[in-house]
C-alpha cells in the first residue's frame, strides 16, 4: 500500500497562523498550572477563555524573520552611509542633537526594559496567542535599543553628552523620570504591565514621541534618526495593535475586570503623559526647524485619535482617562514649563539648553497665542538679558521633586498657569509631595510601592551620590563638567559646529 | 456606520506613492496629509488597503504583510488577511 | 487602600528623616516668580533659626531676580504645609512646626515677576 | 548629499561609549556586537520591588546560585545582535522554505513507506510541543538572567525555538497534505501516548525550576543534548534507511540551527565552569541530574522508534554528551 498524501489545500493567512501557534500550548498535568504560571492570577483579572484571544497580525516566525531582516538591511545601509558621509554636516544646527541626547539617555534604556519585560510576560501568561505577540515584541524592543545605539554611536564620536548614557540612566536626576516610569510598569503584575505599556503608552501616547518628533528629525536633516525612528515605529504599529487587542480581550472576558482596568488606564495615562512632557520640550524648543507644535501634536494624536478610541471603548463601560482633561488644559503651557526646568538646571544636565532667538519666540507666540507672550516670553527675555551681561541664570538650589513622576515640581494649577500646583498626602507618618492630582492619585492606592521611590534630590542629601557638592555629584554621573553640561552658547560642540560651518563655506568657495 | 476617523500613518519610501494611490482609489473619503518623511491618512469609519490595488500600481505581486514595512502608526481596530488590510471602528 | 502584591509587600520609606544625618528636608517656594521653575529643597538642621533662611539661604538662590531686592519682608505672607504661618526669625525652625518634608510658600505683595508675567 | 569639510576639522572626539572604553582600558572603536550588548542592563538604584516577587530587585544576581565577577564575560561567539541574528535566521528559513516546497512538489513524503510515515508523524510532530517548552524556558532565562550578553542571546534562542516549533508544524502539514490533522494527532500523542509521557513530564518539570542558570543547563545542554541527537540524528538515519530522504531535507533548518546554537551553549558553559570551582560543582550537579532525567525520559521514545536498538542509541548519545560536557569543564560523574 502506498497511499499518496491528500490533495494540498492552500491555507489562508488566518488558518495557517492558527495552526502554527494556537495548538502549541497544553494544560500541564505533571506540574500544576498555577505553579507553571505563578503570576497571572494575583492581580484579580479574570480570564475564562484564553482561546478567545484574536491575533490581529498573523505573523509566524518565518514571515517575521523575513520582514525584519528586510528592515534591518535597509536601516543599516542608511546608518553606514550616514557615518561614511559624515551625515552630521547635513543637520540644520548642532543644537538639534540635544534632543537626540535626551533620546539616547532616556528612551533607549526604556526600549531595553521593554525587551526584558515582554520576555517575562511572554513566559508567564497562560494564553498562547498573547504570548507569541509578546515575545515578538520583546525582541523588537531589543532591536530598537540596539539600532538606536548603533545609529547614535556616530554622533557620540563627534558630540558630547552621549558617551555614558547607560551609567547616567541609573543615576542622573532627570533620567529617574523615565527610569521610575518603566520600573513602575515592570514591577506591576503582567496585566497591569500590558495596560501600562502596550495600551496606555504604545497605543495612546507613543505616537507623540515617535511620529511628529521623528518627522522633525527628518526636517532637521537627521536622516539617521528618522530612519531608526520610523523603522522602529513600523514594529510599533504591531505593538499598538497588540495593546488594543489586550484591552478588548480583558474587557470582554469578565465585567469584573472593567473597574480594575479603568484604574490602570487612569494611572498609566497620567504616568505616560507626565513622561512625555519631556517630548513637548523636544518638539517646541529643541528642533531648529519645526513640523508642528506640541499642542498640535496633542490635538492630532491624543484628542482626535484618543477621542475615537475611547468612544469605541465606551461600550465596555470604559471612560476616558480620569485626568485627560488636565492634560488638554496643559497643552499650551507644558513645553514652556519643562523648558524652564531644564534651563534652570542645565548645569546639572548632560545636554545643553540655550537662549531662544527671536524668530523662534515668534513661532512660539504664533502657536501659543493665549499663553506665550503673556507668560513665557518675558522670562525668556529676562534670561537672554542676563546671559548677554555674562550672568547666565542657573538655579543654585536643588528642586523639590514629585514623589510619583519625579519631575521637579514645576507644573501649574490646572486652572491657573501662574501658580505652581502643590499636592501632598500623608502615609504612615511621612509626608509625600506631588505635582498634580494625577500623580497623587497614583500614590494613594499603592503607597507601599511609592515610598520606595529613589528621588535623586533626596538621595544627594542622604549622601548616596558621590558627595555633597555639585561637582561631586556630576563626577558621580560621569558627566564631563563644562563640556556635556551648561549653556550651548560657547560649549565645545558649539565652537566645533561654528568651525565646521566656516570650513564648509571655505570648501564651497 | 460611525463617522469617527480611523487613520494610518505611512513612512515615505519609494513604494509609498503606489500605496497612497491605491488607498485613495479604494477609499474615496480618505484625506491625505503630508509631513517630512511621513504621510497621514484619515478616513471616516473604515480604511482598507487591497492587495490587488497595490500590486497593480507597483507592477509586482505585493503581499499584505508588506504593510509592516510601510506603516508607522494607526488608529482603529485592525483586520488583516491574504487580500486586504483594514482599520475600522465598529 | 493597599497595594495588591503576591506576598508580603512592606518596605521602609526611602526618605525617612533618619536617613538625612540629623537634617530635615524643607521646601521653600517664592510665589509669583516661576522663572524659578519649582520649589527649592534644602537639608537643614532643625535647630537652625528661621532667620538664617532669609539672610543666608534664599538670597543665594533668588538674588539674581530683579524683584528680590524689592521685597518688603514685613508685607510677605507665608503658609506652612498649607496653613497660614507667621515665622519667628529668632526661633529654631524645628521649634515652630517646620518638620521633615515641610513646604513653606511665601508671597511678596506688589511683586508680580518680570512684566507682571509671574516669572 | 556629501559636504566637503577640511579633514583635520573632523577628527573624532572619542571612538566609543564610556562603558566600553573602560572595559577595553582604552578609547578604541567597538564592534557593533560590543556596543549592542555591553552593560545594557540597568544595575543600580532600582526604585520599586516587583509586586510579583518582593524578595528580589528588578534585576538581581541572586536569582541564580552561580556567581560571576563580571556577568559580561559571556560573550556570544556568534556575536549576535538583533540585526545579525535576524538576517542569519531569514537566510536559514528561506532555504528551509525551498526545501519544504521541494518536498511538496516532488511528493517526497509519498515515497516513504506508510508505516514509517506514521512513525515520522509519531516522533517528529509532537516535538513542536517540546520546542514550545524550550521557548518558554529560554524566555525565562531572558527575563530573569543577569547581564545583556546572556539574556539577549537567550531571547534570540527563545524566538528560534518558536521558529523550530512552527517549522516542525509545517513538516506536519507537508505530511498531512496541509489539513492540520497531523498537528491534532501529535498533540493527542504528546498528551496521552505512553512513549511521550517521559518527555512531557521532563518538560513540565523544567518549567518550574527555580534557578535560571540551572534551567539553562537543563534545557539547552542536557535536554536538548539528549533529545535533539536522538530525533534529528538517530531517528533520521533510521528513516533514511527506509527511504525518507524528505527527512534530512525537511529538517535541514534544524541541523543548521543546532550547529549554530551549539557554539553559544558551549561557550556559556565553558565560561561559567572556568569562573570558579563553586560554579563548576553546581553546574556539574545540575548537568548530571538533568542528563539522567532526560535519558530516562527519552528511553520510551527511543524504544518506540528503534525498538530494541533504542537503549543502545540512548547510551551512545549520553556518552557523546558526556564527552562534550567534560570538554566544557563539567564533571560528568559524581565524586570523580
Amino acid at each position: 500500500m502506498n497511499a499518496p498524501t491528500p490533495p494540498r489545500r492552500k491555507l489562508s493567512l488566518k488558518q495557517r497562523h492558527a495552526l502554527l501557534t494556537r495548538g502549541l500550548g497544553w494544560d500541564t498535568t505533571y506540574q500544576p498550572m498555577d505553579k507553571v504560571f505563578p503570576y497571572d492570577r494575583f492581580e484579580g483579572i479574570r480570564i475564562h477563555d484564553w482561546d478567545a484571544w484574536e491575533d490581529p497580525f498573523r505573523l509566524t516566525m518565518d514571515s517575521y524573520w523575513k520582514i525584519q531582516a528586510e528592515k534591518e538591511r535597509k536601516l543599516y545601509a542608511v546608518i553606514d552611509s550616514f557615518a561614511q558621509n559624515n551625515g552630521q554636516f547635513g543637520l540644520t544646527d548642532a543644537r538639534y542633537l540635544n534632543a537626540v541626547k535626551l533620546f539616547l539617555q532616556g528612551v533607549t534604556p526604556l526600549e531595553y526594559m521593554a525587551h526584558r519585560h515582554f520576555a517575562h510576560v511572554a513566559r508567564h501568561l497562560r494564553g498562547v496567542g498573547p504570548r507569541v505577540a509578546a515575545q515578538m515584541q520583546s525582541i523588537d524592543e531589543l532591536r530598537h535599543a540596539q539600532t538606536q545605539i548603533h545609529t547614535i554611536s556616530h554622533y557620540n564620536k563627534y558630540f558630547d553628552g552621549f558617551h555614558d548614557w547607560r551609567h547616567m540612566y541609573d543615576r542622573v536626576w532627570y533620567l529617574s523620570v523615565p527610569k521610575s516610569f518603566f520600573e513602575d510598569a515592570v514591577t506591576a503584575g503582567p496585566f497591569e504591565f500590558l495596560i501600562a505599556v502596550s495600551f496606555a503608552f504604545e497605543y495612546v501616547l507613543t505616537n507623540l514621541l515617535f511620529v511628529p518628533f521623528m518627522s522633525g528629525a527628518a526636517y532637521n536633516g537627521d536622516l539617521a534618526t528618522v530612519t531608526f525612528g520610523f523603522s522602529a515605529q513600523s514594529d510599533e504599529s504591531r505593538h499598538m495593535t497588540f495593546g488594543l487587542e489586550v484591552m478588548k480581550f480583558l474587557l470582554e472576558q469578565d465585567e469584573a475586570n472593567v473597574p480594575i482596568i479603568q484604574r490602570w488606564i487612569d494611572k498609566w495615562f497620567w504616568r505616560g503623559y507626565r513622561l512625555l512632557s519631556l517630548v513637548s520640550m523636544m518638539m517646541d524648543y529643541m528642533l531648529p526647524k519645526k513640523v508642528m507644535s506640541w499642542a498640535e501634536a496633542w490635538e492630532m494624536y491624543y484628542e482626535e485619535s484618543g477621542g475615537a478610541l475611547f468612544a469605541d471603548l465606551a461600550r465596555y463601560g470604559i471612560r476616558p482617562p480620569k485626568h485627560a482633561g488636565v492634560a488638554t488644559k496643559e497643552k499650551t503651557r507644558l513645553s514652556h514649563e519643562v523648558w524652564c526646568i531644564f534651563y534652570n538646571y542645565t548645569h546639572a544636565a548632560a545636554f545643553h539648553t540655550w537662549d531662544v532667538d527671536t524668530e523662534h519666540k515668534d513661532w512660539l507666540a504664533q502657536k501659543y497665542p493665549d499663553t506665550f507672550d503673556r507668560l513665557y516670553r518675558p522670562r525668556l527675555d529676562l534670561w537672554a538679558e542676563q546671559a548677554a551681561s555674562g550672568q547666565r541664570f542657573y538655579n543654585n538650589a536643588l528642586p523639590q521633586l514629585c514623589t510619583t513622576c519625579q519631575i521637579p515640581m514645576g507644573f501649574t494649577e490646572p486652572d491657573d498657569p501662574t501658580t505652581i500646583c502643590f499636592r501632598n498626602t500623608e502615609f504612615a507618618g511621612e509626608r509625600y509631595h506631588f505635582c498634580s492630582d494625577g500623580c497623587k492619585d497614583v500614590f494613594d492606592p499603592e503607597p507601599q510601592k511609592y515610598v520606595q521611590s529613589w528621588l535623586p534630590v533626596h538621595q544627594i542629601f542622604q549622601g548616596h551620590c558621590g558627595g555633597a557638592g555639585m561637582e561631586d555629584v556630576l563626577r558621580w554621573y560621569n558627566l564631563n563638567v563644562g563640556v556635556d553640561n551648561m549653556d550651548y552658547a560657547g560649549s565645545p560642540e558649539h565652537r566645533q559646529w561654528v568651525d565646521w560651518m566656516r570650513g564648509r563655506r571655505i570648501a564651497a568657495e | 456606520m460611525t463617522t469617527r476617523d480611523v487613520s494610518l500613518t505611512l513612512n515615505v519610501t519609494p513604494e509609498s506613492p503606489a500605496l497612497v494611490a491605491a488607498i485613495e482609489a479604494d477609499n474615496p473619503q480618505a484625506r491625505i496629509s503630508r509631513f517630512p518623511s511621513m504621510i497621514k491618512i484619515d478616513c471616516p469609519g473604515r480604511l482598507v488597503v487591497h492587495r490587488q490595488s497595490v500590486s497593480e500600481r507597483l507592477g509586482r505581486e505585493w503581499e499584505v504583510q508588506e504593510m509592516q514595512l510601510q506603516m508607522i502608526s494607526l488608529s482603529g481596530n485592525l483586520d488583516e488577511d491574504d487580500d486586504f488590510f483594514a482599520v475600522a471602528w465598529r | 487602600m493597599s497595594v495588591t502584591a503576591i506576598g508580603d509587600y512592606r518596605f521602609a520609606p526611602r526618605d525617612a528623616q533618619a536617613n538625612f544625618h540629623g537634617n530635615i528636608v524643607v521646601y521653600l517656594h517664592w510665589e509669583g516668580h516661576n522663572s524659578f521653575c519649582a520649589a527649592l529643597a534644602f537639608p537643614l538642621p532643625p535647630d537652625m533659626p528661621f532667620g538664617a533662611i532669609l539672610s543666608d539661604l534664599l538670597p543665594t538662590c533668588y538674588g539674581s531676580h530683579p524683584d528680590w531686592a524689592k521685597i518688603d519682608w514685613n508685607a510677605a505672607t507665608w503658609t506652612l504645609d498649607g496653613a497660614p504661618f507667621t515665622p519667628d526669625p529668632a526661633r529654631a525652625i524645628g521649634a515652630q512646626g517646620i518638620g521633615h518634608k515641610s513646604l513653606l510658600r511665601f508671597w511678596t505683595p506688589g511683586l508680580d515677576g518680570v512684566g507682571g508675567s509671574r516669572s | 548629499m556629501t559636504i566637503e569639510i577640511q579633514s583635520e576639522a573632523i577628527t573624532p572626539r572619542r571612538h566609543t561609549f564610556g562603558n566600553l572604553a573602560r572595559r577595553f582600558g582604552e578609547d578604541r572603536p567597538a564592534s557593533r556586537y560590543e556596543e549592542a550588548t555591553a552593560d545594557l542592563q540597568p544595575t543600580d538604584n532600582f526604585h520599586y520591588r516587583p509586586l510579583w516577587d518582593p524578595a528580589h530587585a528588578i534585576f538581581d544576581q541572586d536569582r541564580t546560585a552561580i556567581r560571576m565577577a563580571d556577568w559580561y564575560a559571556f560573550a556570544d561567539p556568534r556575536q549576535f545582535y538583533y540585526g545579525t541574528w535576524t538576517i542569519s535566521r531569514a537566510g536559514m528559513i528561506q532555504t528551509a522554505e525551498r526545501n519544504l516546497k521541494l518536498i511538496g512538489q516532488r511528493g517526497l513524503f509519498d515515497a516513504v513507506a506508510p508505516v514509517w510515515r506514521q512513525t515520522i508523524a509519531d516522533y517528529l510532530i509532537p516535538l513542536r510541543h517540546y520546542e514550545w517548552g524550550a521557548n518558554m524556558n529560554n524566555l525565562r532565562i531572558c527575563d530573569e538572567g543577569y547581564g545583556t550578553q546572556i539574556t539577549s542571546a537567550a531571547g534570540f534562542c527563545a524566538a528560534d525555538r518558536l521558529g523550530l516549533a512552527q517549522h516542525i508544524s509545517l513538516i506536519g502539514l507537508a505530511l498531512d497534505g496541509g489539513q492540520g490533522d497531523s498537528l491534532d494527532t501529535a498533540k493527542t500523542a504528546w498528551l496521552d501516548a505512553a512513549h511521550w509521557q517521559g518527555v512531557r513530564r521532563l518538560v513540565e518539570d523544567s518549567l518550574v525550576v527555580d534557578d535560571w542558570f540551572e534551567l539553562f543547563v537543563a534545557q539547552n545542554l542536557a535536554m536538548d543534548g539528549v533529545l535533539h541527537p536522538l530525533v534529528f540524528d538517530r531517528f533520521e538515519e533510521e528513516g533514511m534507511a527506509r527511504g525518507a530522504v524528505a527527512l534530512p531535507l525537511g529538517c535541514a533548518f534544524v541541523a543548521d540551527w543546532r550547529a549554530d546554537i551549539g557554539k553559544w551553549v558551549d561557550a556559556i558553559i565553558r565560561i561559567a565552569t572556568a569562573e570558579s570551582e563553586a560554579n563548576r560543582a553546581l553546574l556539574s550537579g545540575w548537568y548530571r541530574a538533568w542528563r539522567d532525567r532526560a535519558a530516562e525520559a527519552a528511553a520510551p521514545l527511543a524504544a518506540h522508534v528503534l525498538d530494541t536498538d533504542g537503549a543502545a542509541a540512548c547510551a551512545q548519545i549520553v556518552a557523546d554528551l558526556d564527552t562534550l560536557a567534560a570538554r566544557l569543564g563539567i564533571e560528568t560523574e559524581a565524586g570523580a
